[in-house]
């Protein structure tokens, strides 16, 4: 009957397996039809018993009817997350939000640590047409994560995948923007998708709009209720978990708060502080 | 003559009578024009206290099912002084100013902030279930609310909107206590106490464990309270809680309601329902031969 | 070990926690018998008064959609005397007597009435919403509640369970009153005051104008209730309010309750919601390897 | 939308036009698709605005997609129902109850006052094979109606109408059941349908059943739901308006309460005072 689950209820789902990803980032997989049927660039919102719940972009799993999810421990209600042991349980209500359009022909991904969860979803979506080029942005090369998977997921396509860390410690050293400007110079691409550190995603998107190139960004903001009722994620006039998470760059671009401010838990308007 | 959906709740003046809730989508400017140009009479802002608030944990809202939700947001908001900020770039929209506090002087001390900003009415929160020392546990106080009102009245030329709820009082004192305090119109109602508990985790899921009802399934216990109010009380009143139609718009009019305030049905039906209620209120108008909101309001009680 | 559904409610033991709420179907002796040999653990009778009283006029109750409903049947009931004849019949039927009236007399002198029969228990209503100087009037003053249940204690042997509802005080005062007075059990929760017009006649549909919403609308306000109560004191309680499935039962048991009253949902699933609902629990206490009701009690307060 | 309609709700309706069917009966007709297709037995909760809410046998109206209560004024409630207009507002909730299971062959129908009503909805759905029976039974002369009806509704049948009258002012002098007791005598029936005074269905089911031929009996009961919940209809362990309102006859006979008592509104018991 999970067809007439409701979609807005938290659902208990008991994590099955895990995978650790680097030193910080671990997957967890669970067992859940219908996220598993989720569209690159959805979000659920995650319940950590007696913790917190979360929006998380749903990872992809190789196992079918499973799903899973890919966490960075920062703050307590992550951290806990990635504590969690195989058994226990989590709830997860979504999918939620649009999803990203896949354009046929070169096109390149640009993701930056977690952000490279939708976009690994996405790759599942390719059609073997797909010239694909994806960018993988860490700081360190113990944080580079998902290259393996994305071999794997790119078995059927021509690809390249590319390698960034700040320190140089692997692949190439700088930032994914470097690459992305290079490959906007040599390269016809059809569509660039991106998901990453807010400002990373601000200066590809100048970048791609700058040449003319279709581009989209999964945006983050919290989100407290995750369907369009809170608030907490507005952005301008946007709801993102409602209007995206999922926007077109040169939107994007219009937009007075997106690279510039955020708000927090409270609704302040909080500036990015560093330059973009 | 062609039916027309103004609308006078006491001194406030509308365009038409659908007005977005408190706490529903209500922090930023470029929303609220989102909202009104999708045609909304008015928009009422989250509610605003002295200092800024993150809120209670997660989840924070999810479904019950049959169009019903539990939220337990917490009264998260910006506090007064980041807030007023943001309403400096009102020029155009009517905004109503929800507020929260737990006595006079945290009201005093916000209006006094908000001072010459475009703004057609506060709305006086004395009806959040689930936080503690605000909301219902004010409304619960009829002095206190008395008190309040008074202080406000005393310090503002701007219409004063009181929020109530059921509590663990006589809602219906709170509202004799803000209407002898000078408030010039009645919200009712705010969402209903209440818990879901996961019986796989066996937890309570909100993250405040306890929470407010909103949606379809309060519909018919705020359609009361709107009757109850009145019938009892010659104040105009704003209906709310569970309005996702426009007969259920009409209901709360005949109950009494001069304006509806909108809320949860937004997740279902998004900012078009507010066009979707005013252009089925026509309708209805036109078929009735009615012309005017006003001759709708409280019709029911004639019988 | 197998899962076992026997339950205590203080003194009073029954084989399963599934009860018929007062009310529903509630004044044949044979009606009665067919709902235990369908599977209840125990029947409430429709509350009995000192006199018969034919209720309100039409219509009683209707559906609200979403497996809501509105009621003002008005307390009908054939009064004590005639209702002690029925009663005489009992020989082997778990039947709760419900009892509604002013004060601590009319109490009394039923109860003195009912002497030497067959009588699980007594239900006392102070709960209902929609009839004058009765019910909630009563509920609502905490002090009359003690005396009634001081009164009922002094003079029988039979156990005594108060049923609350949210009105117009703090119902957990109510509910003090009622543990003070020696009640051995509380039912949570009754029906609550809500009304709908009928938008094309411009008329309250029910009779009475205002009744008591029941089914699933108020589930969710009905396990805080029993979360409330079983948080805050330590008496033995039953769940009322929405249970529609074995899922809602659980619900409730983990909220605090130690059974569960089942009403309107009966006109969905009929009969068979009693052994439903006990066909579930068994499997879920299976499942989590529980294996009788009283572990359950409350689990979800450790969290 | 009209199938979205929530059946247990009073839907409002409009009285489109009355026919007089005798000094105190009075028919009103109003559209309304579902109540059009109910089956014979079935009745409707009409709610009369600001008076009462009644059970009423739903009738048949020779017009499509409309519907017809049958009213004769007794008490308050059904006087004002009685005395409402054209253009006057009902509400109606149902269809509820069960119907009769219509035999082939040989059928009688026994029939008093408004009890016709089902039996002119279950004329409805005779087969052109049916040989139908119908006695109509009345106090006198200008209390008898349906005759009419029944003829057109019988036009495609072998049929016979019987009427009675108790002063003998039209038809046969006397009570129903005598013809009843006759026919019995010289026809072999392969089923009987009655509805009217429970005293003259239950001696009418006493001399079926004595001969052995199946009878159905639709009995009233005081209804303040009509949807199993308040009680008020029980009769012994049934539920009129849930487990009926049709019964076969000699399930009835072994039924203490049926033919012998009923209860008020307020439930209490009340002995029939008439002999049977
Ligand atoms: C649509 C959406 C999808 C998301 N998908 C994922 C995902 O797949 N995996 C994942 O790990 N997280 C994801 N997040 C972020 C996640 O929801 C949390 O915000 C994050 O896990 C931090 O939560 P916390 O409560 O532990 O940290 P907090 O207590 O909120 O913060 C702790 C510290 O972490 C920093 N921090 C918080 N959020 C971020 C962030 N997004 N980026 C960088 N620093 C941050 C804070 O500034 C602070 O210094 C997503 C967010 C959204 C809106
Ligand atoms: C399933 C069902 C179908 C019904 N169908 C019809 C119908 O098609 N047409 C119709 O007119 N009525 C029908 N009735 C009866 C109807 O519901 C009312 O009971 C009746 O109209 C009297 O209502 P009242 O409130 O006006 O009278 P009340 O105030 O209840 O009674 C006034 C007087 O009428 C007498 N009386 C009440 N009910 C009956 C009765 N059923 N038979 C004989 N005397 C009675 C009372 O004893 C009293 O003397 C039906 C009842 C049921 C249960
Ligand atoms: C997520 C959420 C947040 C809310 N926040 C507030 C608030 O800050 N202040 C307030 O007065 N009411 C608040 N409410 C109550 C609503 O304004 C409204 O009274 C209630 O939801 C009933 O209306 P509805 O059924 O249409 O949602 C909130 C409701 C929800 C669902
Ligand atoms: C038609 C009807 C009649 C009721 N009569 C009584 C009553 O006499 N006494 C009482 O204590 N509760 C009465 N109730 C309340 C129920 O016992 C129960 O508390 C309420 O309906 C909530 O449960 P539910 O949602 O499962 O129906 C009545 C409820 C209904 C629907
Ligand atoms: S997270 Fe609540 S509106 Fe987007
Ligand atoms: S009329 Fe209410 S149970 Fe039958």
């Amino acid at each position: 009957m999970e067809f007439l689950r409701d979609f807005n209820k938290p659902h208990t789902c008991k994590i099955e397996y895990i995978i650790n990803e680097t030193p910080t980032v671990r997957t967890f997989v669970f067992s859940d039809t219908i996220m598993s049927k989720s569209l690159p660039g959805q979000f659920a919102m995650v319940w950590i018993p007696g913790i917190n719940e979360l929006p998380m972009s749903i990872m992809v799993s190789n196992e079918k009817n499973k799903a899973a999810f890919t966490v960075r421990k920062r703050g307590i209600n992550s951290t806990a997350l990635y504590n969690l042991k195989p058994g226990q349980n989590i709830g997860v209500r979504g999918p939620y939000g649009n999803n990203f359009n896949i354009k046929n022909g070169n096109i390149l991904l640009v993701g930056g640590g977690t952000g490279l969860v939708p976009l690994m979803r996405l790759l599942k979506f390719v059609t073997p047409s797909n010239n694909v080029k994806l960018i993988i942005g860490a700081s360190t090369q113990n944080e580079v994560f998902f290259e393996n998977l994305a071999k794997i997921l790119l078995k059927n396509n021509v690809h390249d995948i590319i390698i960034t860390t700040i320190d140089g410690s692997y692949g190439r050293k700088g930032l994914v923007t470097d690459v992305v400007s290079e490959l906007l110079n040599t390269t016809k691409f059809n569509g660039i998708y991106t998901c990453g550190p807010e400002l990373m995603m601000f200066h590809t998107i100048k970048l791609a709009v700058s040449k003319k190139v279709f581009i989209q960004a999964s945006v983050e903001r919290i989100m407290k209720c995750g369907i369009g009722i809170c608030g907490s994620c507005s952005m301008n006039e946007n709801l993102i978990c409602k209007d995206g998470t999922v926007f077109n760059g040169n939107y994007l671009l219009e937009n007075n708060e997106f690279g510039f401010s955020y708000r927090d838990k409270s609704g302040s308007i909080i500036k990015y502080t560093s330059k973009v | 003559m062609t039916p027309n959906l103004f609308t006078r709740i006491g001194p406030i003046s509308i365009n038409n009578p659908t007005i977005l809730a408190s706490g529903i989508l209500g922090i930023s400017i470029n929303v609220f024009n989102r909202i009104y140009e999708s045609g909304a009479g008015a928009v009422v802002t989250k509610s605003i206290s002295v200092l800024p608030s993150d809120g209670y944990d997660g989840p924070n809202m999810f479904s019950i099912g049959d169009q019903g939700w539990l939220n337990a947001i917490g009264l998260s908001n910006p506090g007064v002084d980041n807030f007023s900020k943001i309403l400096k770039q009102n020029k155009k929209i009517p905004i109503v100013v929800s507020l929260v506090g737990s006595n006079e002087h945290d009201f005093v001390n916000m209006i006094q902030k908000l001072r010459n900003m475009q703004i057609l009415a506060y709305e006086i929160n004395l009806s959040c279930p689930h936080v503690e020392k605000v909301g219902l546990d004010v409304g619960d106080d009829p002095d206190l609310v008395y008190r309040i009102i008074k202080n406000i009245d005393s310090i503002t030329e701007v219409p004063i909107i009181a929020k109530v709820g059921l509590g663990s009082t006589n809602y219906l004192d709170t509202v004799r206590a803000a209407c002898d305090g000078g408030a010039d119109a009645i919200t009712a109602i705010n969402t209903l106490r209440a818990m879901s508990i996961d019986i796989e985790t066996m937890r309570p899921i909100l993250g405040n464990k306890i929470g407010g009802l909103s949606g379809k399934p309060i519909k018919t216990i705020a359609v009361r309270c709107v009757y109850e109010i009145s019938s009892k009380y010659d104040i105009p009143i704003i209906g709310c809680g569970g309005i996702s139609s426009w007969q259920d718009a009409i209901e709360f009019i005949l109950a009494g309601a001069s304006a509806v305030q909108i809320g949860s049905i937004i997740n279902y039906k998004w900012l078009k329902i507010f066009s979707d209620i005013n252009d089925g209120i026509i309708k209805y108008m036109s078929k009735k031969k009615i012309y005017s909101i006003g001759e709708m309001v409280g019709i029911s009680k004639r019988f």
